[in-house]
């Protein structure tokens, strides 16, 4: 039994979750510090469709980074393999949804004007990106499920299951319906 | 060869006869399983049912045999409940009875839906105003009741009882009985009148669609009724036929009778309530949405000889015969008696899910006809053979007839 | 985008006087929407046409015979809508917001009660698993997620594309839908416009004011189920289809 | 008991676990998941990822030409949908048109060069390179025999690639340019054939019209550019009464046209020119026609040897016109009166083109009764429209002129190539093949697909398909005013597929022929500064969604890129310069007789006692010939029956039930020329004694389905080369 426990407890949600690495480093924090000092929606913005340029496409890396900044191995590879040979760069998305799911940015931001950080937690200032932890049946990122196996929700941004939708909009009191989110 | 399996003083086929026989239904079973592979792995493109005809031969199964199953919850019913002892004497047939038809129509169940493995969604999203989610968490409730009256009469066994601590958890069980039969009662009642709800709610289909009391179409209840009409009935014609089968006196004549007595009366009850139902259908419901009751009858095949046959052939008559007290000592009478009153029910869940559904609504639109595939067949078939193992090997090593050991000693004078 | 519930009420008015039966919107929804190309064994009862037009007839013998065509979306009953009731796991609904009937296919386990309880016949479920020939994959609209095998689906009045006429909006700061901002396939592809779509609850929309017109009628409407699509007809053979079957039912029990 | 304690213990560390295991939150999650897999599970096609574009083009599926607004994910379209403004498809597409995006990745596409081998029924395709097989085919042009000819057959006349076709042609000893029997067109060219001097193209002013005397013509199921007719009919609720247009249908069959007409004449099968010409002799007869002008201008009206016009129609009385055809004498009258007196009325040939065009005789009498009621050069009426310009360069090409297959004499062709383009005509094989040197000849096909009349052939060389490449809609066959547009490719066509316009000038140079030189987009550029340069019509940009003078596209660059850009030319409205003399009999000194045969219709009643039946394919204008339809046209056949596949044939109840058929059985159709196996669909619309069959594509591009819609024509008899509408015909029980 105790080894049941520990079995589902610790090894599980090890044995479920594929790490993955990002194709290259990359820092919010250098970007949207002094140095650059980008704002966010420099790259992510919503366009007048209502369509939200969720990844900026390389043309914005290549304004400055036609060539190395700085000598991080990273600027190397940005550089050589993406950005010279006008390659897009395969960035996994940590928090994109399955494809039967709909999200919009622009209500979200234009009509309840909630902050980036009310879902992306940190995101924004974060020094590095972490591996992207794929689950192994569903293939979807671990982020979509939160963190906590258990889903006892540790952290207000955790999580971005249909449930975690669904709070946020009790708590404003919308009317939902199915096809409000999915296709 | 499996002597020492066979309870005690218990005369049994000799094992080659008996294994011959287990392999017979093996096979069907085994072709069966492997047609509910086809549906499962190919999809349901395997079945001849259709966009309209969105249910068929498995649907019409699940309700029959469900129904014939009310034999284990309405028997159990008057012994614990309202304490008819003499019905100790079948009471664990009737609950083998109804496992294997409650579980026997759960696997179809598991087969007849596109995405089984979403089939939990219903316990977690359920939608409380669908018919079908009470028979979904009735069914599956009531298959666990079943399971734990069946053990008993499985720990009793030969074998098993040789285990102290089964002996003495099955002596705890049969305590826990009386709820046991209690909570089945409820949940049967439930389910067996949301099947009938399933339909009589469809106001798309004014062929089924009934008026409702509360929340609750008048099919619920006929269906709860007919149920518990020929749950008796269908006690009697298998008990009969096991005991034709395996030439032997398995219960008093006196049992026979008393379960001939409550299915008559209840079937009597039935089918006067039925009778007004589609008076009261023919004359008010159908008009009201549009059609005349008689246009679903226009149709040959689909013919008011059908209301005939299920009303009276199969209604009033087997209730007349079951209640008739000097023919109640004729074993065959009562028998075929019990037989027409089953059947008078099969028929009516046939009506009540293929001839609906073979009715257009569309003006423009006409009759379906629609013939089930041979993987239909089969799955129904591996049900039946499903059901016939289970029941032969538990009649072979276990005691299913309390009273069959005093009656192989001195044989009662009617068992001719 | 506003959340007051029952604020829209989205139906259609079909002009079948002006329906010659080409087909477009049927297959414009078939692209619109990722349903895929019938499997080599379908038939007219295992296909899948979210919108289906059927050829109606006079019954009257050559050459008095007429006929027109009726295109068959799921009708977005209002009341005792018969699907919703039946779905054990809600995966149909009426929206709130637009009074859509709305079927979520990832949520359905294909038990098809909800087909046997149509009385349109507009739901349709997946025998297959979906299949393009090879490469044609490529052409799916992004907005839509096909389904998988073995579920229900029916006519959403495009959600997709109500989805992004609420996203336009958005993005200009609207909460409002404007007015024509939104509507479906079928309705922009139908060359003779016979199709109308808007807001029955506006009294002046267009559709309202077909709704009301004097050879408008609706199928079935003795069910009390409320259907959201109007079909308007001057021939009184079409506008008698909405009638009982009996005639029909008679003529075909006498040939067999 | 040793062995039940250590079951025991077993039983109870599986217990445990069971117990354990239910408390954590392993056994909840993978339910999840597992439940979730079978949404996004590996067998569910993804829709692309990424930008999401407007894109602009014209639709090539069929001659109409209608505007493309292309959604699309990634550059790659997902959805096709008309444009409102444009101002010659108003914004309508077909069915077709709105999968034409699926077209490039049909089932039977051909990807790559092919040498197909006959023996006897099957066909056996192996790979070849594209110069070997264009070395093959030149090399089979130089041993061609002096009385043997090298054709080729152009599905769209009118296209740059047209001109190349025959200035490669004026180059050999005997080439031959072949066009397809075209369904609006025939009708005009008949006409253009009865003047003494040639008059320039003629076009249909329907705008202005008010009766159309339609002879089976598909005016509202395709016919020319869909949008024009339905913005036509948009319009009509806004004319009071009199000014609408009446369409009267002159057809056996309940077609959509048919239906949806203001009139339908059910005329018994190939009596058409027995009815034009009894309309004739009404109108005559009351003289409700400008007689002067008539007596000025017809050669042929009124002469004394008892063959002019006048002598024809007298044969064609009322009574016994309503005796051949079927349609009772007051109506005839009426009809006549109507389109006399209810006028500009035009009188349009054409028949069913998918299924069988009318015949040469049909279409004189119709074209006469054209002349007839006098609406040459007038509004309303067939008015006259200029070429579109082409560059000096290509001039040559007028060397050699257009034919019809009818015209050629059997077994000439050695070698044939099929272009590519679809007309949306039918076009039986047995028709082609009877014009084939035997044994001998070599039959190249450019089609995109190894289907239709290109299985036959011995070389495919398949061509980019739909989308794929830059094509130019040159004016389409009965519009009122020249146009021109381009189709920009939104795909980028496989490598093995070949430019038709590369393979011709390829096999030019094999064959030692010199064309003008630059590539296919050099040539119709060279087009379009030609129309630039000469500075007629206007241009519809999408820029501002408006029609402008051509001259403020500002050079021929920039008008090629708004045409590129889905832009569109229009000409303006063309003067007809005085009519010239003309015949109302045709050309042939037969003409008379001809004619006058047709007074007891096509098929001289009784029909042969082991044929009763009449066996009339129908067709689908763009679904038929060489093109394919996008699988998801199953949705209208094979899943809804909305349109009728080939394999099923129609039939009265009556004359089934006479026949011992019984409704939805299979029976089979029998014809001088063979057989087919249908099923039989009992219909009430149907004619009695006649079988009507579809004609086209299978939807889902199955092999056995395709056949069959093959098949039917094959068994149908052609008459005089040029049409094959009516077959006596047989049905039997199998």
């Amino acid at each position: 039994m105790a080894g049941a426990l520990a079995l589902g407890w610790y090894s599980f949600p090890r044995a479920l979750y594929k790490k993955i690495d990002q194709p290259l480093q990359f820092s919010h924090k250098v970007h949207t510090g002094e140095s650059a000092g980008m704002a966010c929606t420099d790259c992510h913005s919503i366009g007048e469709d209502g369509r939200f340029s969720g990844i900026p496409k390389l043309e914005k890396c290549s304004m400055c980074h036609s060539a190395p900044l700085g000598s991080t191995s990273d600027e190397k590879i940005l550089v050589e393999q993406y950005v010279t040979p006008n390659r897009e760069i395969p960035w996994l998305v940590y928090s994109r949804q399955p494809d039967n799911t709909y999200f919009s940015h622009a209500p979200h931001v234009k009509l309840a004007e909630l902050k980036c950080e009310q879902c992306h937690g940190q995101h924004g200032a974060s020094e590095q990106l972490r591996q992207l932890e794929m689950n192994r049946l569903s293939g979807y990122s671990r982020d979509i499920w939160g963190q906590s196996i258990s889903r006892m929700r540790t952290r207000e941004d955790e999580g971005m299951k249909m449930d975690d939708c669904i709070r946020c909009h009790a708590k404003s009191g919308r009317v939902d319906g199915c096809i409000d989110c999915h296709k | 060869m499996d002597k020492h399996l066979i309870p005690r003083g218990l005369k049994r086929s000799p094992f080659g006869r008996f294994s011959l026989w287990i392999l017979l239904w093996a096979a069907i079973l085994a072709i069966g399983l492997y047609a509910m592979y086809l549906c499962l792995y190919e999809g349901l493109n395997q079945t001849n049912m259709d966009n309209r005809y969105a249910f068929g031969l498995w649907i019409y199964l699940d309700l029959t045999v469900i129904a014939l199953g009310a034999g284990a919850f309405f028997t159990g019913f008057l012994l614990y409940i309202l304490r008819r002892d003499e019905l100790r004497a079948v009471i664990n047939s009737a609950v083998v009875l109804g496992f294997i038809c409650y579980s026997g129509a759960i696997v179809v169940l598991m087969v007849d839906v596109g995405q089984p493995l979403r089939a939990w969604f219903t316990f977690w999203h359920p939608n409380v105003h669908s018919m079908l989610t009470e028979v979904t968490f009735c069914l599956t409730c009531y298959l666990t009741v079943l399971a734990i009256e069946y053990t008993p009469i499985l720990l009793k066994s030969r074998k098993l009882s040789q285990i102290p601590s089964f002996l003495v958890f099955e002596h705890e069980l049969h305590k826990a009985m009386v709820v046991l039969a209690g909570v089945g009662t409820f949940l049967s009642f439930f389910h067996q009148g949301s099947l009938g709800g399933m339909f009589g709610v469809m106001r798309g289909r004014p062929f089924a669609f009934r008026e409702a009391f509360s929340i609750w179409p008048t099919t619920f209840f006929l269906f709860v009724l007919s149920a518990a009409a020929v749950g008796p009935s269908f006690v009697i014609v298998s008990t009969w036929l096991v005991s034709k089968l395996s030439r032997k006196t398995l219960v008093k004549k006196e049992v026979y009778i008393l379960l001939a007595k409550i299915s008559g009366v209840l079937l009597l009850v039935y089918v006067f309530l039925k009778a007004i139902d589609t008076i009261v259908w023919i004359n008010s419901t159908a008009p009201s949405t549009g059609f005349s009751a008689f246009e679903f009858y226009v149709r040959q095949e689909f013919g008011t000889w059908i209301l005939f046959t299920e009303i009276v052939l199969l209604g009033l008559l087997p209730a007349w015969m079951l209640l008739n007290k000097k023919r109640q000592q004729t074993l065959s009478w009562v028998v075929t008696a019990a037989f027409l009153a089953c059947a008078g029910v099969v028929l009516n869940r046939f009506v009540t899910t293929i001839q609906t559904l073979a009715l257009p609504t569309l003006p423009f639109d006409q009759f379906l006809s629609y013939v089930p595939s041979w993987q239909e067949v089969a799955t129904f078939a591996a049900v039946i053979a499903y059901g016939v193992l289970i029941y032969s090997l538990s009649f072979r090593y276990m005691k299913l007839f309390p009273q069959e050991r005093e009656l192989a000693v001195s044989p009662h004078p009617s068992s001719e | 985008m506003d959340t007051e519930p029952g604020k829209y009420r989205y139906g259609m008015a079909i002009d079948l006087d002006r329906c010659t039966g080409c087909g477009a919107c049927m297959v414009a929804c078939a692209v619109e929407n990722n349903v895929h190309p019938a499997q080599p064994r379908a038939t007219e009862r295992t296909g899948i046409t979210w919108l289906r037009v059927f050829k109606v007839e006079n019954g009257e013998p050559f050459p008095q015979n007429r006929a027109a065509f009726v295109p068959m979306p799921c009708q977005h009953c209002d009341k005792e809508t018969p699907c919703i009731s039946v779905c054990p796991q809600n995966a149909v609904e009426m929206d709130q917001q637009t009074r859509i009937v709305t079927q979520v296919p990832v949520r359905c386990m294909g038990c098809r009660y909800c087909m046997a309880a149509c009385p349109y016949h507009t739901r349709y479920f997946n025998w297959w698993d979906p299949k393009w020939p090879a490469g044609m994959e490529k052409t799916l609209n992004p907005a839509v997620a096909p389904r998988t095998r073995g579920v229900v689906e029916k006519c959403n009045f495009c959600h997709g594309r109500l989805q992004a006429a609420r996203a336009k909006a958005a993005a200009a700061g609207q909460r409002e839908l404007q007015q024509g901002t939104y509507i479906p396939a079928c309705v922009e592809a139908c060359p003779t416009s016979a199709i109308t779509f808007g807001d029955l609850a506006d009294e002046n929309s267009e559709v309202a004011k077909l709704a009301r017109d004097e050879n408008s009628f609706r199928f079935l409407t003795r069910l009390r189920t409320e259907p959201k699509v109007y079909y308007r007809s001057t021939q009184p053979f079409v506008r008698q289809l909405a009638e009982s079957a009996l005639e029909r039912l008679k003529k075909e029990a006498a040939n067999g | 008991m040793v062995r039940n304690l250590e079951r025991r213990d077993l039983f109870k560390l599986a217990g445990g676990a069971a117990v354990g295991l239910a408390f954590t939150p392993a056994p909840w999650k993978l339910l999840d998941d597992l439940s979730i897999w079978t949404q996004n599970g590996p067998w569910i096609p993804k829709p692309l990822r990424g930008d999401i574009t407007t894109r602009f083009s014209v639709c090539a599926i069929c001659p109409a030409g209608c505007a493309l607004r292309a959604q699309c994910v990634g550059g790659q379209p997902f959805s096709l949908f008309g444009m409102a403004e444009h101002p010659l498809s108003h914004g309508t597409l077909c069915p077709l048109g709105f999968t034409g995006h699926h077209l490039a990745y049909h089932p039977l596409r051909a990807v790559k060069p092919l040498r197909l081998e006959h023996n006897d029924a099957a066909v056996n395709a192996v790979p070849i390179s594209r110069d070997a097989a264009i070395a093959e085919i030149a090399q089979a042009i130089q041993s061609k025999a002096a009385d043997e000819t090298i054709a080729v057959i152009d599905g769209r006349p009118g296209r740059t690639i047209s001109l190349l076709y025959r200035q490669f042609l004026a180059g050999l000893p005997n080439g031959v340019y072949l066009r397809e029997p075209s369904g609006a067109g025939a009708t005009l060219d008949t006409l253009q054939a009865l003047f003494e001097k040639p008059v320039g193209p003629l076009g249909l002013d329907l705008e202005n019209t008010r009766t159309l005397l339609s002879f089976g013509a598909p005016i509202l199921d395709g016919w020319g550019t869909p949008g024009r007719i339905m913005n036509l009919e948009r319009n009509q609720s806004q004319l009071d009464a009199g000014q609408r247009l009446r369409i009267i249908q002159i057809e056996t069959r309940q077609s959509r046209t048919a239906l949806f007409a203001n009139h339908w004449l059910p005329i018994k099968p190939g009596t058409e020119s027995a009815l034009a010409l009894g309309l004739a002799n009404v109108i005559v007869r009351e003289k409700l026609f400008d007689e002067p002008a008539l007596q000025r201008n017809a050669i042929d009206f009124k002469q004394g040897d008892n063959r002019s016009y006048l002598d024809l129609i007298g044969q064609f009385q009322p009574e016994r016109v309503a005796e051949t055809t079927g349609i009772n004498q007051e109506t005839i009258v009426a009809t006549a009166r109507e389109a006399a007196q209810r006028g500009p009325a035009i009188a349009l040939g054409g028949g069913d083109p998918g299924g069988g065009p009318l015949g040469e005789a049909e279409e004189i009498a119709i074209a006469g009764l054209n002349l007839l009621l006098g609406n040459l050069g007038k509004p309303g009426g067939i008015v006259g429209r200029s070429e579109v310009p082409t560059p000096a360069e290509m001039r040559a090409a007028a060397a050699i002129s257009p034919s019809e297959l009818a015209a050629i004499p059997d077994h000439s062709i050695r070698v044939l190539i099929m272009d590519a383009a679809e007309s949306g005509n039918a076009l039986p094989w047995t028709l082609i093949e009877k014009k084939l040197v035997p044994e001998r000849a070599v039959v190249v096909s450019l089609s995109p697909y190894l289907a239709g009349n290109a299985k036959h052939a011995h070389y495919l060389i398949p061509a980019p398909a739909h989308l794929e490449s830059l094509q130019e809609i040159p004016t389409l066959d009965g519009a009122e005013c020249s146009s021109f547009s381009l189709s920009a490719p939104l795909l980028t066509p496989p490598d093995g597929a070949t430019e038709p316009m590369d393979f011709v000038r390829s096999l030019a140079t094999a064959a030692n022929i010199s064309l003008p030189g630059g590539s296919a987009a050099d040539l119709l550029k060279s087009r379009v500064a030609a129309i630039y340069q000469n500075g007629q019509g206007e241009i519809f940009a999408l820029a501002d969604k408006k029609l402008t003078e051509i001259k403020e596209a500002g050079s021929a660059e920039k008008l090629w890129d708004m045409l590129k850009g889905g832009g569109c030319w229009i000409d303006s409205k063309g003067e007809m310069a005085a009519l010239p003399r003309f015949s109302m009999l045709g050309k042939s000194s037969q003409g008379f007789e001809k004619l006058s045969l047709t007074v007891k219709g096509r098929l001289q009643p009784p029909l042969p006692g082991e044929y009763p039946l009449v066996l009339m394919p129908f067709g689908w204008r763009g679904a038929v010939g060489n093109g394919q339809v996008s699988p998801l046209m199953s949705k209208l056949y094979q899943e809804s029956g909305l349109r009728d596949i080939g394999n099923q044939a129609f039939i009265n109840p009556d004359t089934g039930g006479a026949m011992g058929l019984a409704d939805g059985e299979q029976a089979v159709i029998k014809t001088q020329l063979g057989s087919m196996t249908v099923k039989m669909r009992f219909d009430l619309a149907v004619m009695p004694g006649v079988l009507h069959v579809a004609v086209g594509p299978a939807p889902n591009g199955t092999e056995s389905a395709k056949e069959i819609a093959e098949n039917i024509l094959k068994i149908c008899q052609i008459e005089s080369d040029s049409t094959w509408r009516v077959t006596p015909a047989q049905a039997r029980k199998v």
